[in-house]
C-alpha cells in the first residue's frame, strides 16, 4: 500500500477535496438519460480525471472513497461496501494503465485506460447486484452502467487537456 | 415614482424569524447609498431581494414602476447588478478579459461592443493592463476589481456593492472612491454595504442603518453618526474623526477636512 | 537580544522574474508587538510565511540571507514541530477550519494533539482558552457552521492553546465585521499584557497603532520605515509608500506640520491638541 | 445506542452476511425483525422507518413489480398485453425485496445510531494512519461545506445572467459556470489549507494523543465473542438452517 511519505500533506489535503467535489458535483448534476430509465452522474467522469491527472493511487482513493460516500449518501448503504472496491479499482487501474502503459498519445491512452476502467466498472456491479439480488438484475445492470462508463470517458476525455493546464498551475 | 423600491418588504429563512422586516425603501438614479449595520441585521438579505435572489415572502419590490415577481435572477441581471463579497465565487474563466466579457457574450453582442466595454470597465478598475492575466495570479484585492468591472461592463441601471472594503488596502478604497463618483456622474444608482464608516462619511451622501431585520433609519451621515441611541441599539461606532470631534466639542463634525475647517 | 531576526533577506517565488523580497532586514525584540503596514503586493504575507519558515519548506523559490529565531538559524526542516514555538494565523477564516474535527472545542485542541501533549493537560488548556476567548457559548458548535467572525476567534485560539513564543497574524480581521474586529484585537491586547511577541499585519492602522509598539512599512518588498509608533506615522515616507495612516494622526499633521510625535487614539488626539493650545 | 462503534459494525455485518448467505424469505423476515427491535430499543425506530421510505422504498416496489409482473419465467401467464403474472416471479420477488430490505436496514440503522465523529474519534484511536483517518475525516467534513458554497456560486452567476433553471440543455450550459469557481477556489484555496494544518503541528513527528478517550465495555467484549461465535456457526453448520 501507500506509504507514509508517498504522499506530501499536500497532495492528501488535495485528495480530500477531489473526493469532496467529486460527491458534491455526482449530486448536483444529475444527467436525465432516457435511454437507461436512470440518470447518468458525473462520479466516474470525474475518477477517470482524477486517476489520469494523479496516478493510480489517487484515482484509487478518490475512487473508493467517493463511490462509498455517495452511496452512504444517496441511501444505497447496501452498496456502499461494493461501491469502495469497484470504484476503487476502477480509478486505480485507469491510473495504471495511463501514466505506466506506454500507448502512444494521450487520446490513445485515456481511451483505452478508459475503456479498462468502464470494463472494471460495469463487471464490478455486474458482480454487485448478482450478488445482492440476481443474475437477471445483473445483467440488466450491463447495458445500463456501459452507458454511464462510456459517457463518462468522452466527458473526462474531452476535459482532460484544459485541466491538465490547470494543474500546470497549482502543481 | 422612484426608479427602485421596496415596498414593506418582509422574509425569513427559517418561517420563524425574520431576517428582514417590513422594510421600506426608495432609491432614485444618480444616487449612491451605503447600508451599514452588524452582520446578521439584514443588510444582504435585503439588497439580495434588489435582483431576485430572495424573494420577499411578504411586500414587494418594484423596479422602474413594475413589480419583479416572477422575472427570473438572469433577467434582472440587465438592470441589477450585483457584486458579491468574495469573488472566488464568481471567477471562472482563465483570462481577465473573458472573465469580464463573459456576460457579454452571453447576451450576444457585437464582438465590437464587447470589446469597448471590456476595455471601459476595465480602464474604470484599474485592469487595463492586466487584461491578459489569469485572474487567479492577481492579488485577492484585484480579483475583487475584476469581478466590479464584469459587472459594470453589463451596464445596469442599479449596481450593488457587498462590503466592497473588505481586505482592500488604502489605494484600492480611493479607486473604489472613484469609480463609485465615476458611476453615479453616469446616472447610476450605486448601492454599498460596508463596514467601513470612514468610507460612509467620505463618500455617501444618504446612509441607511439596519439592526435586528428592521431598517432603523435613513438620513446623511450627520444625522446618522449624531443619533447616540441609534449607534447604541445598531452597535456601531462612528468613524474616529466623528469621536474626536465630539470630544473636542463639535458636532456633526465627521472628516479631516471638516474637523480642520472648524478647529481653525 | 531579538526573538526573532531578518538579514538582508531576498526572496523569488518560482516562476517569477522579480524579486519578491529585495535586501529585507527586520529585528522583532521579545514581548514587542509589531505593525506591518503596506498596499497590497507589496510583500508583507510573504515575509510572514518567511518567519514562519514557510518558505523555504513549503513554498519553493530562491531565498537568501538568514532567518535567526532565538538566536539559531530557524530551523525548517519539520514544519509541525515548529508549530509549538511560532503560531500563524491567516486571512481567510474559512481556511483555517481543519475539517477533521466536529466541535469547536476538539479544533482547538487538534494541535495540541498533534503536538503530543498528554490528554489531561491538553484539556486543561483548552478550557483555559475557551474562558480567554470567551468561546463558552459556541464550544459544541461544528466549527463549519460558524460566522466568520467566530470562525476566526477559533482559528486565534486554536494558535493560542499550543502557547508559542512568537505569533504571526496576516489581516486577521480583514473579513470581519467591526464587533469581530474589535474582538480580536482585545484578545492581542491580552496576549501583549502576557508579555507575548506578536507581529499583526493589517490596513485597518486605527486599530493597529492602538496596540502595537513599533510599526514596520514594507513597499515593493523592501522596509522602507521602522519605528516607534507615534513617530512613525509622523514619517512622510510611510504615505508616499502607499501605506495609510490613522486618521487622527493624518488631522493632527494636517494642523501641526513637521511634528515629530503624532497622537494615534482618540483621547491621545485630545490630550496632544489641548496640550499644543496651552 | 452506546455500543463501540465497531461492536455495532460488528452487528450490523453479522446481519448483512446471514442476509447473504440465506435464500429463504422467512430468514430474511427474521433479520428485519432483529434490525426493527434493535432500533425500538435505541429509540430510532420511527426515522429508521422514515428514512427507508424516503429512500429505497421506491426501488424496492419498482423491483418487486418487474419481477412479478415483467420478467418472463416458465409458468408465465399473459394477463395483458406485455403484462404477466407467475408464480416464481412472485416468489423470486419476495425473495428479493426482503433480502433488499433486510441488507439495506441494518445500514441505516448503524449511521442513525453512530454519528460520523464517533466513528471518527474510534478510527483516531486505532493504529491506523493518521494520514488516511485525516482524508476520511476532511471528505466527509467538506461535502456539506462545498454543498453550500455550490448555492453561493449558483447565486453569484445568476447575478451575472446565467439561467439555472429551465431545459436540460439550459442546466448543461451552467456547468462550466458553476463547477468552474467551484473546483478554482478550491484549488486556490488548498495552500492556505495545508499550511494551517502545518500551523496545527500536522507534520509533528511524535505520535498523536487524543483529548477524548472512548472506551469499550465489558458489555463492547462480550458481544463481540458472542457476535463472532453466531458467525461461525452459521459458517459452518448454517447450510442446513438457511
Amino acid at each position: 500500500m501507500v506509504k507514509e511519505d508517498d504522499f506530501s500533506l499536500k497532495q492528501l489535503v488535495l485528495l480530500a477535496l477531489l473526493t469532496a467535489i467529486n460527491v458534491v458535483v455526482s449530486r448536483i448534476f444529475i444527467i436525465p438519460m432516457p435511454l437507461t430509465h436512470g440518470n447518468i452522474n458525473l462520479c466516474d467522469a470525474i475518477i477517470y480525471l482524477v486517476a489520469l491527472l494523479y496516478g493510480p493511487v489517487a484515482g484509487g482513493i478518490v475512487g473508493g472513497l467517493s463511490g462509498f460516500l455517495l452511496d452512504l449518501l444517496g441511501g444505497y448503504g447496501q452498496f456502499m461496501l461494493f461501491s469502495l472496491v469497484v470504484h476503487g479499482l476502477e480509478g486505480f487501474f485507469v491510473g495504471l494503465v495511463f501514466r505506466y502503459w506506454n500507448l502512444g498519445n494521450q487520446i490513445v491512452k485515456g481511451v483505452i485506460a478508459g475503456v479498462v476502467g468502464v470494463f472494471f466498472m460495469v463487471a464490478g456491479y455486474f458482480v454487485t447486484n448478482t450478488v445482492l439480488y440476481t443474475f437477471a438484475a445483473g445483467l440488466a445492470s450491463l447495458f445500463t452502467n456501459t452507458i454511464q462508463g462510456v459517457v463518462s470517458v468522452v466527458i473526462a476525455i474531452v476535459l482532460l487537456p484544459s485541466l491538465q493546464h490547470l494543474m500546470a498551475r497549482y502543481g | 415614482m422612484s426608479y427602485l423600491s421596496l415596498d414593506d418588504v418582509s422574509y425569513s429563512y427559517d418561517n420563524k424569524n425574520n431576517a428582514v422586516e417590513s422594510v421600506n425603501l426608495e432609491f432614485e438614479l444618480g444616487e449612491a447609498v451605503a447600508i451599514i449595520g452588524q452582520n446578521g441585521a439584514g443588510k444582504t438579505t435585503t439588497v439580495k431581494m434588489m435582483n431576485g435572489l430572495i424573494r420577499p415572502d411578504k411586500g414587494r419590490v418594484l423596479l422602474d414602476g413594475k413589480d419583479t415577481k416572477g422575472i427570473s435572477v438572469a433577467q434582472l441581471s440587465h438592470h441589477v447588478g450585483y457584486v458579491f463579497q468574495n469573488p472566488d465565487e464568481q471567477i471562472f474563466q482563465d483570462s481577465v478579459e473573458k472573465e469580464i466579457a463573459f456576460s457579454l457574450k452571453k447576451q450576444k453582442l457585437p464582438q465590437t461592443e464587447i470589446t469597448t466595454r471590456v476595455k471601459d470597465a476595465a480602464r474604470l478598475c484599474h485592469l487595463d493592463n492586466k487584461l491578459n492575466e489569469h485572474p487567479y495570479n492577481l492579488p485577492y484585492s484585484q480579483r475583487k476589481f475584476v469581478t466590479i468591472a464584469a459587472i459594470i461592463a453589463m451596464n445596469p441601471e442599479v449596481m450593488v456593492f457587498d462590503e466592497p472594503t473588505a481586505g482592500q488596502d488604502h489605494n484600492s478604497i480611493i479607486r473604489l472612491n472613484k469609480i463609485i463618483k465615476k458611476l453615479t456622474s453616469m446616472h447610476k444608482l450605486v448601492i454599498t454595504i460596508t463596514h467601513d464608516m470612514s468610507f460612509v462619511v467620505n463618500n455617501f451622501k444618504r446612509v441607511i442603518v439596519f439592526a435586528q431585520a428592521h431598517k432603523q433609519k435613513e438620513g446623511s451621515p450627520a444625522e446618522i453618526f449624531s443619533d447616540e441611541s441609534l449607534l447604541r441599539k445598531s452597535k456601531l461606532e462612528p468613524p474616529v474623526i466623528g469621536q474626536l470631534a465630539k470630544k473636542l466639542g463639535f458636532s456633526n463634525v465627521l472628516t479631516v477636512t471638516d474637523l480642520l475647517r472648524v478647529v481653525n | 537580544m531579538s526573538l526573532i531576526e531578518l538579514q538582508h533577506i531576498n526572496y523569488r517565488y518560482p516562476l517569477t522574474s522579480d524579486l519578491t523580497i529585495k535586501d529585507l532586514s527586520l529585528k522583532v525584540e521579545p514581548g514587542e508587538v509589531l505593525g506591518v503596514i503596506g498596499s497590497n503586493g507589496s510583500g508583507k504575507t510573504t515575509v510572514c510565511n518567511i518567519m514562519r519558515g514557510f518558505i523555504p519548506a513549503f513554498y519553493k523559490g530562491e531565498l537568501e540571507g538568514k532567518v535567526i529565531f532565538e538566536d539559531k538559524p530557524l530551523d525548517t526542516s519539520n514544519l509541525g514541530r515548529l508549530a509549538q514555538k511560532i503560531g500563524y494565523a491567516f486571512q481567510n477564516p474559512f481556511t483555517q477550519i481543519t475539517g477533521v474535527k466536529y466541535t469547536v472545542y476538539d479544533e482547538i485542541g487538534y494541535g495540541l494533539e498533534n503536538l503530543s501533549v498528554p490528554r489531561e493537560e491538553a484539556n486543561e488548556k483548552v478550557e483555559q482558552v475557551i474562558k480567554l476567548l470567551n468561546l463558552e457559548k459556541i464550544r459544541n458548535q461544528n466549527p463549519y457552521d460558524l460566522s466568520g467572525g467566530q470562525k476566526q476567534m477559533v482559528a486565534l485560539a486554536s494558535v493560542i492553546v499550543l502557547d508559542p513564543e512568537l505569533i504571526i497574524l496576516d489581516e486577521p480581521t480583514s473579513q470581519l465585521d467591526p464587533s469581530s474586529t474589535l474582538a480580536v484585537y482585545n484578545i492581542v491586547k491580552n496576549l501583549k499584557k502576557q508579555g507575548k511577541t506578536i507581529i499583526i499585519v493589517d490596513h485597518k492602522v486605527d486599530l493597529l497603532a492602538q496596540v502595537c509598539d513599533e510599526i514596520a512599512v514594507i513597499q515593493d518588498g523592501q522596509l522602507v520605515v521602522k519605528g516607534e509608533t507615534h513617530h512613525v506615522f509622523s514619517d512622510e515616507k510611510v504615505v508616499a509608500a502607499g501605506g495609510q495612516i490613522p486618521e487622527v494622526s493624518a488631522f493632527y499633521l494636517k494642523k501641526y506640520p513637521k511634528s515629530k510625535q503624532v497622537p494615534v487614539t482618540v483621547d491621545e488626539a485630545y490630550e496632544m491638541l489641548k496640550e499644543a493650545k496651552a | 445506542k452506546s455500543l463501540y462503534p465497531s461492536t455495532k459494525a460488528l452487528i450490523v455485518l453479522l446481519l448483512i452476511l446471514l442476509s447473504m448467505m440465506s435464500s429463504k424469505w422467512q430468514v430474511q423476515l427474521c433479520l428485519i425483525a432483529v434490525t426493527m427491535i434493535l432500533a425500538l430499543f435505541s429509540g430510532t425506530l420511527v426515522r429508521l422507518i422514515k428514512l427507508f421510505f424516503e429512500s429505497l422504498a421506491l426501488i424496492v416496489v419498482f423491483l418487486f413489480v418487474l419481477q412479478v409482473f415483467f420478467i418472463s419465467y416458465p409458468d408465465s401467464h399473459k394477463i395483458w398485453w406485455v403484462i404477466k403474472f407467475s408464480q416464481t416471479g412472485l416468489n423470486t420477488a419476495i425473495m428479493l425485496a426482503s433480502r433488499i430490505i433486510a441488507i439495506s436496514l441494518p445500514i441505516i440503522w448503524y449511521f442513525l445510531v453512530t454519528s460520523s465523529d464517533v466513528i471518527i474519534q474510534a478510527l483516531d484511536q486505532t493504529k491506523l494512519p493518521k494520514k488516511a483517518i485525516f482524508v476520511l475525516a476532511s471528505t466527509i467534513q467538506v461535502v456539506p461545506q462545498l454543498m453550500w458554497q455550490s448555492n453561493i456560486i449558483n447565486e453569484a452567476q445568476q447575478a451575472r445572467g446565467v439561467e439555472t433553471t429551465g431545459s436540460l440543455w439550459q442546466r448543461i450550459k451552467t456547468f462550466i459556470p458553476m463547477m468552474g469557481p467551484l473546483v478554482l477556489s478550491s484549488v486556490e484555496q488548498n495552500e492556505e489549507k495545508v499550511l494551517t494544518l502545518q500551523a496545527r503541528g500536522f507534520s509533528n513527528p511524535t505520535p498523536r494523543t487524543t483529548l477524548h478517550h472512548i472506551s469499550k465495555k465489558k458489555i463492547d467484549y462480550l458481544l463481540d465473542i458472542i457476535l463472532c461465535l453466531i458467525l461461525v456457526v452459521f459458517v459452518i453448520w448454517g447450510g442446513k438452517f438457511l
